[in-house]
Formats: structure tokens, C-alpha cells, sequence
């Protein structure tokens, strides 16, 4: 395989690449051990102070999931996928458990699937917080940073109180979802949503419209629609560019088909368009959570699993949900045993949804085995990373950063 | 869902129209319609979904059929800018030899498969002619050589036995 | 109700503007937040976070709830679950019989909580903590009488209890845990399980 | 016991405050400027902190919030394995960093703190322009230290220091030689004395203020303006190379540029002593008026810490653009209005 990487005259070693520079530039490497970035590298060929090459070199983290998913039971890739990035774990796993559930032709009732919305809004939050907070450390503006990881204590409360865990949720399973939402958790909710309004405000006073950090987005990497288009970018990366695409809007999954809300899209494409496309997505998830918690708290707490499991189970899980059992949690939905053991009817699926990050797409193939035949995961950060390479060149290096930072870039995510 | 029903048989027709004798199979696969194409005619195949308003790749996708010796490439492509096209996703797949693989590349036509070719280059060893810049991606050199996503290429997990010895678990308290 | 594109521009504002609004909005905000600081940090081993049950924390057997069917086992993900052969005197048929019993391994274990929603008797149970400290791997391996006892909670034996509730105003405020009023029975059962591991009544299993 | 005494006075008058010794070492020289970073460094956490949800150090002396928080890190640094890299040139990466600081200090020789004839440093005529002159110096040694480095981003960071220092150090020189069009003298302590009725410079003149404000906001290169460092794209830019006390130097070498700097606006612009009138004595004569110069520098100082939790950090060449294109117009309007004032004679 080595032997087919490098060409012509150039000395090769087993394991290193060269390549020869063309005249007065130089190669400056940026990471992999890097404030900021996580574990990646990016190598950039510099002539003076103009990037004319950009070549991301990744894989530092990267873990083979798609073989490890082939030698694990169905329910078991559920925890290990949650990995690729724990802090937009629902969102995640989410088009794994649909194409499961595609395959074992079940649907999620109705209750489950505003639950997973719920959910997926509140890892939205979370993983755009995330971003924003990676990219004001980029730009050297340390308060954004501490904000937005502070304000996203406040939506992996919320996540906790409703799942149990503050990131590895492992939330959804095939038909259903794990638990059901405490009882103040709608009024907390509410709380949260008014007092993220009020914060975004904030963001946008002391990062977004501070005319020291408008002037290092503003017209720095612009991508056009088309460029976008062709390079395939996903998420608020590809609706900051003028593209009319999101999977909530052009194949509604679980809820998204039931609650009102907007999809914004920008038209400038520029790394300010970026950040202000995740301001306002935080703003339209906040509304989601509002309308979901509004639904969950009208309807009756049943149906939250697979109807018919819900009629054969046994009374010491209907005990167990209402809270009968003191030692154990209130509103936990039992797993059956059989999902230890499950078998997928053979057959293909393939599933999308709209992650933190962008569309995160998964194929499932199954022979009928306990395990699945093939998982092919893609996630966003995947389809984004080539960005760099087409969109940072003619760039000077300072803009890397601010790049960088705009596309809400997550080496783990990626690598897998 | 009867309209979308009968919307799907619409897309399948529509693909025919476009692809005519290209086609070897079309099959409606949960969630995407799966379009089986031979290997020679995968470029011109590729072109005309192109010029139909298919703008880009969301998956690259190698199967490794180990009984068939066959791998069975998938090319998961949809649309930004059509929104009518942009709900349907389409399996553009071709099947290879296992022996000697390699197919042509399609990162030309579709840049948004680049890197994904690049994985799938790595992690099973098949060349895709014409790529522009066929390298490893992820892994190191001595891990790419040995083709992690094979069937062929078995991963070494502890024992999936669920009990353990009372006498073992004493004297070493550990598994 | 499906969702709608809303079409939006960067804010536009001219140059003059830009500089003088911007600068002046950046620096209100930051004298704003000097004055008055909305913290929300945790003086961790001073403070801790008392969690609410339901918590996916350290994860406790109840031996006379088992009856020994393996699901735990069969679904962790992590293979941190194994069932162990014990001689055990069965009450029911009043013999003496081996029986299995999961044991954990906390060097695997990923605190998914599959194991105890699995479980058909509701024999093992999340306790609402997590922060424990272990000298060495070895004894991350539990044996069958450690898995039985709920864990030392050592952060609670020097630190204050901590609620973080939600607020609209300034998200999350730290405010000093209170005790329920229901009154919650603490377990005086430690010392009584050392001497008799077997004879652990499944009533006891009242706590918070 | 006369010859107590004698030693006595000596030790007092002609070695701790003689004034070469005093302002360089002592007030508002080495020790005050050590004490100085203390408190900066200590307030730009909690200011920081403040801002960002945060308690900031704490941990060492909770009682006082941490502010002893400096000395732990210092010993940190002096306790450090310094490591040189065999591709650096030695002597020039070693003895750098230690140049920079003297130079860096070196203003202070010829500024000076008092009315008092007897203790001037040097003879005050030209005095601003001495010290202005003396500032330009230390840079040098940044630019020294990173190509001894031999590191890619040691010398992009040094370039980028070579270019900041050039136009900013620019400005703020013509900012403060404003202020000696205004007074048409180069001498501090007239500077002083005219301030005296307190139409401090900072008020007749807010525009140069202003410039050099930020002039040496950007030079100095502090946290959120620190471009030839910036951690983002380039390790620590000139610093890369650098580990445990030489590093520790590096970092005191840009709070002591600023120190420096900070006690000249307060000098030029902020009244220096005023509205305290020096008399003959030690204490009164010249302890007193540098304490007052010291305490006004460290408020303009926590001014310029506080920015680090409001801004970010711009881009070489935008940075470059604003020093060339809006600052330079704007000194030169700071020149005309200061020109304007003395020639209506509102001085």
C-alpha cells in the first residue's frame, strides 16, 4: 500500500511522506497536540504569510468503529457510536436506531418520538455551545469560551435529569426510548429556554457584534453555494452558504414533522454567516424544547415503548415507571431481555438525520445474525473536513483559526 | 404514505428514463433506492445522475461479500439544490472483482466523494483509478497494508463468554 | 406544522457605527458581568453536586432479587458484567445448590445502566454517585460481597451537599441541599453485611 | 554611634535612594514592578474570572482569594527543568530573554519621579524623548530570541513582532511627542508642573490618550492583543522554544514593557504626582511622589487587563491596517489639536 503513496524521484521511508516544496515556501505543521483543535493536524504549505496548500491530516483518534460494530451485538453499537462525540450523543446514535428500527419494521409511538426530539434539541445546544466556545478560544477570546461551557452546564443539567447521565446518554433503543422526563422537568426547561434567549443576546454583544472579532470573520472563508454544494458541507456550515437543505426540513424524522419552527439560512457564506447560522439554530431549538415539553407535559405518560411491549410486559415494570420501587429511579423503561440476544431481519437501510454538526448518515446491513454485517457511519465533521483543503488556500495563516473555528470542526466525530 | 409511495415509483421511473440500459437492478432498500450499475459504465452513469441534479456524495460505502469474492461499492448521493430530489437518496453501486479491485473513481465528478474514496481506499485496498490524490487518510502505512474493513481480516476480541471461573477469578481477579 | 426556511443576513451596520455601538455594547456587557458575577463554578472536593436519584451512579446487586438469567451479562456493551458460580443455600427448596451471580469490573464498566433496565427482578440499582477512587485496577474488580454493598460515598464525608437549581435569570444558581421532607431511612446495614453477606433482607433495600 | 548613623545615611541616601538604584530596582523599578505583576497578574485572573462565571485562583490562600496565586507559579517556572534544544544557536537564545528585561527597564533610568532637583536620574531636558527613545530597545532582543530559536514558528512569530513593534512603537512615540509640541519642551517635570493646576493631558488631549493607549496595548503584546504569540495558530510564536524560567522571563519581560509604558502616560498624560507637591526630604520628596506615579500606572494597567475579557485577538494585517491607516491619521490629529491648545494658550 506504501508503495503507491509518493512517485517520482523523492526518498521515501515506510511511514513518512515527502513532498517537494516549490520555491520560498515552507511548511508549518499546526497540531496535532494543539490548544483548541483536539487531535488533528493540518498540514499548510505558507508562502510568506498566505496559505497556498492545505492538507488535513487526520486520524489521530481514530478507533475502527465500523469493524468493531461488526463484531457486537445490534443494542451494544448503541453506547459504543455514542463515542464518536459524546457531547451530541442522542443525535448521534439517532439514525442508527432509525435504520435498526427500519429493518425490525417497527415505529416509535408517539410520546418516544417527541422524547428523542427533546433530546436531539437539547445535544443541539449543547454541541453548538461547544463550538462556539472552541472558536472564541481560537480567536484568543477566552469569555465566549468560558460562557458557552458554562451555559451548556444548563443543558447537560437538563439532559441529566432527564436521562440519567450528563453526555453518554445512550438514549434512544430500537422502538422506544429509555425513560420518560421527571416531573419538574418541563418548568425547568421553561427556565432554561428563557434564560438561553436572554444569554444569546449577550453572545452577540460581546463576540459576534464586537468589532474586533467582526473584522476577523467578516468576508474570511467564504463559500459559495455552489462550492458548498459541490464539496458536499453539511449542516449550518451548508445553510450559512444559501443552501435550503436540512434533514428536519426535507425528510421530517421522529417530531420534527409536528412542531413549528424555522430553519435559518444565510446567504454570505462567510465565517461570520457561520456563527451567527449556530446563534440562531440555538434560538429555533430553544423553541422546539419549549413545543416538546408542552406536548409531553398534555399527553399521557404512556406509550413510551413499542405498544406491544408495553401490553405484555410484566407488572413489576409498570412498578418500576411509576416509581413503586424505591431503591430504583422514577419513570424507567425496562429493557426487555431479548434485546440482549436480537436478530435483524437481513436486509439494507439507510438513515439520516440532522446532528449538532450537520447531517449525520449511517448504513446498516444485516444478514440476519446477532451482529450487523456492515455499519458504514458518516459523520459530519467527515464531510466538512474537506472544506479546508478547498476553502483555505489564498488565505493568510491567521485566518486558519477563524476558519477553523467557523466550521465547528470535531476530530473525534470525524476519525470515528 | 400512499403518496409517497407512489412518488417513489415516479423516482424509479424518472432514474430509468435517465440511466436507460445502464441499469443492471433498481430496488427500493429501506430508506434509499438502490441502483445497480456494471463497473465500465459507472462514469457515464455518474455524469448523467450528475446532470439529472444529483450535486453530491453523503457516503461512500464498501461491502465486502467474502462467499460472493465480490466487494459492492455504494454511492449515496442526493441533492442540495433540487429540493424535489433532495427527499429521495440514491444507491449508485457497482460490484468488483475481490481478487483485484479497483473501479474508477468518481471524486472528479462529485469532489464530496474524495475523501471518502480515500477511506475506502485504506480500509479495503481498493484502487480507485483516476483518484487525484489516492493517499492514506486515517491510518498509518502498516495498518492500511493490512486491510482493516475485510471480512478477511478478523479482530481479536476478549472472550465473549459471560461467566467467569469461580477458582480463576480468586487467584487473578481479572478478565 | 413542518418546519420553514427563514432567510437571514449577516446584521449590517456602517462603519462608524460598527465601531462606536460594538465596542461600547462589548465593553457593557464584560463591566456588567464584572460587577455583577453570575459564577457558576463547583468548588469540587469543598462542594459536590448531591444527584438526584435516577442517576446512572455506582451500580449495587441485590443477591436475594437474583435469579440468575445472564441478560446483564449478555447486553453490557462493555463486557464489564460477568456471571460468577456460587454455592448459595436456596431458601425456597432449602438446599444447598450453585447458583450464578454477576460480578462488575469497573475498569470496563461505562455506567450505560443496560444491566440494571434489563434486569427482570429489579436486582441491581443505581446509587446517585460516582466519584470514588480506587488504589489500584485490582480493586476496581468487585467480588460478590462488594457488589452487594452500596460504596462509601467519600466526597459527602468532607464536602457540602450542592443543588444546582434552574434559574431564568441567571441559568443555574448553587444553593445548599436540603434534605426531602420525606425522611429517607439511612442503612445501618454495613457493618451487619461484613458478618453476614448471605442474609441481606431484600426490604432493606430502602435507600436514597 | 555616629558611625551607625553614618552608615545609616549612606545605606539610605546614597544606595537605596540614589536615584539610579531607587528607580531602577527599586520604586518604580525591579522590585515594585515584581510586586506590580503580582497584582496585575493576579487581578487580570479575577477581573477574567469575574466576567466568565468564574471564581479564578483560589486555591492558594482562599482567604485572600488567591493572590499569592503569582508566587506559586513563579516558583513553578524557577523550579522548571530549562531545557535548550541542541538546534539553537546558545548564546544568543540565552542571553536574550535576560537583555530584554534589563532593557526593558531602562526607561525608567531617565524618567523622572520627582520635582526635586537632587533626585533626577539624569538631567531631565530631554528626559520624554530619552525614555521613549530607551523603549524602542528591548523588542529587538524578541526578534534576536526567536531567530536563535531556529523554529518555523519562533520566526513567523518574530516577524510578526518585528511588524507590530514597528508601527505601534511608532504611534505611541508620536503620541507622547504630542504632548512636548503642546508644552514645546521635552522636559518631564515641566511636563509635570503644567499639570499641576490639573489639566491633566489626558483631558486637554484625550485623542493622543487615546492612541497611545492603544498603541501600547498592541505593542506590549498582553493577552488578548498578544499577535506575534497568538497560542491559535503559532505554538507561542518567539517564546516556542523557551521552557521553565527563560520562558517565566519572557512572559515578566511583556508585563514589565507595559509597566514601563504605563508610567509614562501616567507621567505625560495623568498629572504624574500631581496634585501631590513634592518637598525637599526623602519621604516627601521622593518616596511619596513615586508611590503615587506607581499607584496611578497600576490603574491604568488593570484598565488594560480588564480588556483581555472583552476582546479578541485580531489578525496580523488588519492589526497592521489600523495602526497605519487609522491611528497614524489620528496622532497626527492629536498633534494639530495639542498644537491648536498651546497656541490659544489653553495650557
Amino acid at each position: 500500500m506504501a508503495s503507491n503513496i509518493s512517485s517520482g524521484s523523492v526518498p521515501h521511508l515506510p511511514g513518512m511522506e515527502v513532498t517537494e516544496l516549490s520555491k520560498n515556501t515552507y511548511e508549518v505543521y499546526i497540531g496535532p497536540a494543539h490548544p483548541g483543535s483536539g487531535h488533528m493536524r493540518i498540514i499548510v504549505e505558507v508562502d510568506g504569510d498566505v496559505m497556498v496548500r492545505v492538507d488535513p491530516d487526520i486520524g489521530f483518534v481514530h478507533r475502527t468503529m465500523e469493524k468493531l460494530a461488526e463484531g457486537r451485538d445490534w443494542i451494544k453499537n448503541i453506547p459504543l457510536f455514542e463515542r464518536m462525540a459524546i457531547l451530541d450523543a442522542c443525535n448521534i446514535t439517532l439514525p442508527y436506531v432509525e435504520a435498526v428500527e427500519r429493518l425490525l419494521g417497527t415505529e416509535p409511538p408517539d410520546r418516544a418520538r417527541y422524547l428523542r426530539t427533546l433530546l436531539c434539541e437539547i445535544n443541539r445546544i449543547a454541541s453548538h455551545l461547544y463550538g462556539m466556545g472552541i472558536f472564541g478560544v481560537f480567536l484568543g477570546h477566552s469569555t465566549l469560551y468560558m460562557w458557552a461551557f458554562g451555559d451548556r452546564e444548563v443543558f447537560i443539567d437538563l439532559a441529566e435529569q432527564m436521562t440519567g447521565a450528563r453526555l453518554t446518554h445512550s438514549y434512544p433503543v430500537f422502538g422506544g426510548v429509555r425513560r420518560d422526563i421527571p416531573d419538574d422537568f418541563p418548568e425547568n426547561a421553561r427556565k432554561a429556554t428563557k434564560y438561553m434567549r436572554n444569554r444569546l443576546n449577550e453572545y452577540a454583544k460581546i463576540f459576534l457584534n464586537n468589532p474586533n472579532i467582526r473584522s476577523r470573520l467578516e468576508n474570511v472563508g467564504i463559500m459559495s453555494k455552489n462550492l458548498a454544494t459541490e464539496l458536499g458541507i453539511v449542516g449550518p456550515n451548508l445553510r450559512a452558504s444559501g443552501v435550503r437543505y436540512d434533514v428536519r426540513l426535507n425528510e421530517p424524522y421522529e417530531a420534527y414533522g409536528d412542531v413549528e419552527f424555522e430553519i435559518p439560512v444565510f446567504e454570505e457564506g462567510d465565517s461570520l454567516a457561520r456563527a451567527w447560522a449556530r446563534v440562531e439554530e440555538i434560538r429555533q431549538s430553544l423553541n422546539i424544547i419549549e413545543q416538546a415539553v408542552d406536548w409531553l407535559e398534555k399527553h399521557p405518560r404512556e406509550n413510551f415503548m413499542h405498544e406491544k411491549f408495553w401490553k405484555t410486559a410484566p407488572k413489576l415494570y409498570k412498578d418500576v415507571f411509576s416509581g413503586q420501587i424505591d431503591y430504583a429511579g422514577k419513570y424507567r423503561v425496562k429493557l426487555m431481555p431479548l434485546f440482549a440476544s436480537l436478530k435483524v431481519p437481513p436486509g439494507k437501510a439507510f438513515a439520516r438525520v440532522e446532528a449538532g454538526r450537520g447531517e449525520m448518515v449511517y448504513y446498516v446491513e444485516s444478514d440476519g445474525e446477532d451482529v450487523p454485517y456492515r455499519v458504514r457511519v458518516v459523520s459530519p465533521s467527515f464531510r466538512n473536513v474537506i472544506a479546508f483543503k478547498y476553502l483555505m488556500p489564498g488565505h493568510r495563516l491567521m485566518d486558519l483559526p477563524a476558519i477553523y473555528g467557523s466550521f465547528d470542526y470535531f476530530p473525534p466525530e470525524w476519525d470515528r | 404514505m400512499v403518496g409517497g409511495e407512489k412518488k417513489l415509483i415516479s423516482i424509479q421511473d424518472s432514474l430509468k428514463n435517465v440511466l436507460k440500459d445502464n441499469i443492471i437492478s433498481i430496488e427500493q432498500a429501506k430508506g434509499y433506492i438502490d441502483v445497480l450499475v456494471p463497473t465500465d459504465k459507472l462514469v457515464d452513469s455518474a455524469k448523467k445522475l450528475k446532470e439529472f441534479g444529483f450535486d453530491h456524495v453523503k457516503s461512500v460505502t464498501a461491502v465486502d461479500y467474502i462467499a460472493k469474492k465480490q466487494f459492492k461499492i455504494t454511492y449515496h448521493i442526493s441533492s442540495y439544490l433540487n429540493e424535489e430530489l433532495s427527499k429521495y437518496i440514491i444507491g449508485l453501486s457497482t460490484i468488483i472483482n475481490r481478487d483485484d479491485p479497483h473501479l474508477p473513481s468518481l471524486s472528479k465528478i462529485w469532489v464530496s466523494a474524495e475523501f471518502q474514496e480515500r477511506e475506502v481506499y485504506e480500509f479495503f485496498g481498493i484502487i480507485f483509478d483516476d483518484h487525484p490524490d489516492l493517499r492514506l487518510l486515517l491510518l498509518t502505512p502498516v495498518v492500511a497494508a493490512l486491510k482493516p474493513l475485510r471480512k478477511d481480516f478478523v479482530v481479536k476480541e476478549e472472550s465473549d463468554n459471560i461467566e467467569v471461573d469461580y477458582a480463576a477469578y480468586n487467584a487473578t481477579k481479572w478478565w | 406544522m413542518p418546519a420553514k426556511v427563514a432567510l437571514k443576513r449577516n446584521p449590517k451596520k456602517n462603519p462608524l457605527g460598527r465601531v462606536f455601538s460594538g465596542n461600547i455594547g462589548a465593553l457593557a456587557v464584560g463591566l456588567k458581568y464584572f460587577f455583577d458575577p453570575n459564577r457558576i463554578t463547583l468548588l469540587y472536593p469543598h462542594e459536590y453536586i448531591k444527584l438526584r436519584q435516577g442517576y446512572r451512579g455506582y451500580i449495587i446487586l441485590i443477591q436475594e432479587k437474583c435469579i440468575s438469567c445472564s441478560s446483564c451479562a449478555r447486553i453490557c456493551p462493555a463486557r464489564a458484567m460477568k456471571m460468577l458460580s456460587v454455592k448459595v443455600f436456596d431458601k425456597r427448596l432449602k438446599k444447598e445448590m450453585v447458583k450464578k451471580f454477576p460480578v462488575i469490573n469497573y475498569n470496563r464498566c461505562i455506567f450505560c445502566g443496560y444491566c440494571v433496565d434489563v434486569c427482570p427482578t429489579e436486582a441491581l440499582y443505581h446509587v446517585p454517585y460516582h466519584d470514588l477512587v480506587y488504589m489500584n485496577m485490582q480493586d476496581m474488580i468487585l467480588s460478590l460481597e462488594d457488589f452487594q454493598k452500596e460504596p462509601e460515598d467519600v466526597t459527602a464525608k468532607e464536602g457540602l451537599p450542592i443543588k444546582y437549581i434552574f434559574d431564568e435569570k441567571k441559568g443555574l444558581v448553587k444553593v445548599k441541599y436540603e434534605e426531602e421532607k420525606k425522611e429517607v431511612v439511612q442503612p445501618q446495614q454495613s457493618q451487619q453485611q461484613k458478618e453476614n453477606p448471605q442474609s441481606k433482607q431484600v426490604d432493606k433495600g430502602g435507600v436514597s | 554611634m555616629n558611625v551607625w548613623y553614618l552608615i545609616y545615611r549612606v545605606i539610605i541616601d546614597d544606595i537605596i535612594f540614589y536615584p539610579p538604584i531607587y528607580q531602577f530596582l527599586i520604586i518604580p523599578g525591579l522590585i515594585a514592578a515584581l510586586i506590580v505583576a503580582l497584582i496585575i497578574i493576579w487581578f487580570e485572573r479575577k477581573a477574567a474570572a469575574f466576567v466568565q462565571m468564574r471564581y479564578g485562583p483560589r486555591e492558594i490562600a482562599p482567604k485572600i482569594g488567591g493572590a499569592i496565586q503569582l508566587v506559586a507559579d513563579l516558583t513553578r517556572y524557577a523550579l522548571q527543568e530549562i531545557i535548550i534544544p541542541e538546534t539553537v544557536d546558545v548564546l544568543p537564545y540565552l542571553l536574550s530573554p535576560i537583555i530584554m528585561i534589563i532593557l526593558a527597564l531602562l526607561p525608567l533610568e531617565a524618567v523622572p519621579i520627582t520635582s526635586i532637583r537632587t533626585y533626577y536620574p539624569i538631567p531631565p531636558d530631554y528626559s520624554l524623548l530619552i525614555a521613549v527613545a530607551l523603549s524602542t530597545l528591548s523588542p529587538l532582543f524578541i526578534i534576536i530570541m526567536s531567530w536563535a530559536s531556529n523554529n518555523k514558528f519562533a520566526v513567523v512569530g518574530g516577524v510578526r513582532e518585528s511588524f507590530i513593534i514597528t508601527a505601534y512603537e511608532l504611534i505611541a512615540v508620536l503620541g507622547f511627542l504630542s504632548v512636548a509640541a503642546m508644552t514645546q519642551s521635552f522636559n518631564l517635570v515641566q511636563i509635570v508642573n503644567l499639570q499641576m493646576s490639573g489639566k491633566w493631558f489626558g483631558l486637554l488631549n484625550p485623542i493622543a490618550l487615546l492612541v497611545v493607549f492603544i498603541a501600547v496595548l498592541m505593542s506590549t503584546s498582553g493577552f488578548p492583543f498578544e499577535i506575534p504569540d497568538s497560542e491559535s495558530e503559532l505554538v507561542a510564536g518567539p517564546y516556542t522554544e523557551y521552557t521553565g524560567l527563560l520562558y517565566g522571563l519572557n512572559m515578566g519581560g511583556a508585563y514589565i514593557k507595559r509597566w514601563v509604558f504605563s508610567i509614562l502616560i501616567t507621567i505625560v498624560f495623568l498629572g504624574g504626582w500631581a496634585p501631590y507637591r513634592p518637598t525637599p526630604g526623602i519621604i516627601t520628596g521622593y518616596f511619596i511622589p513615586s508611590l503615587i506615579i506607581s499607584i496611578k500606572a497600576l490603574i491604568v494597567m488593570a484598565i488594560m487587563s480588564f480588556l483581555r475579557s472583552v476582546y479578541g485577538r485580531y489578525r496580523v494585517d488588519q492589526a497592521l491596517g489600523i495602526a497605519w491607516e487609522i491611528l497614524i491619521p489620528l496622532t497626527l490629529v492629536a498633534f494639530g489639536l495639542g498644537l491648536a491648545e498651546a497656541y490659544f494658550g489653553i495650557i
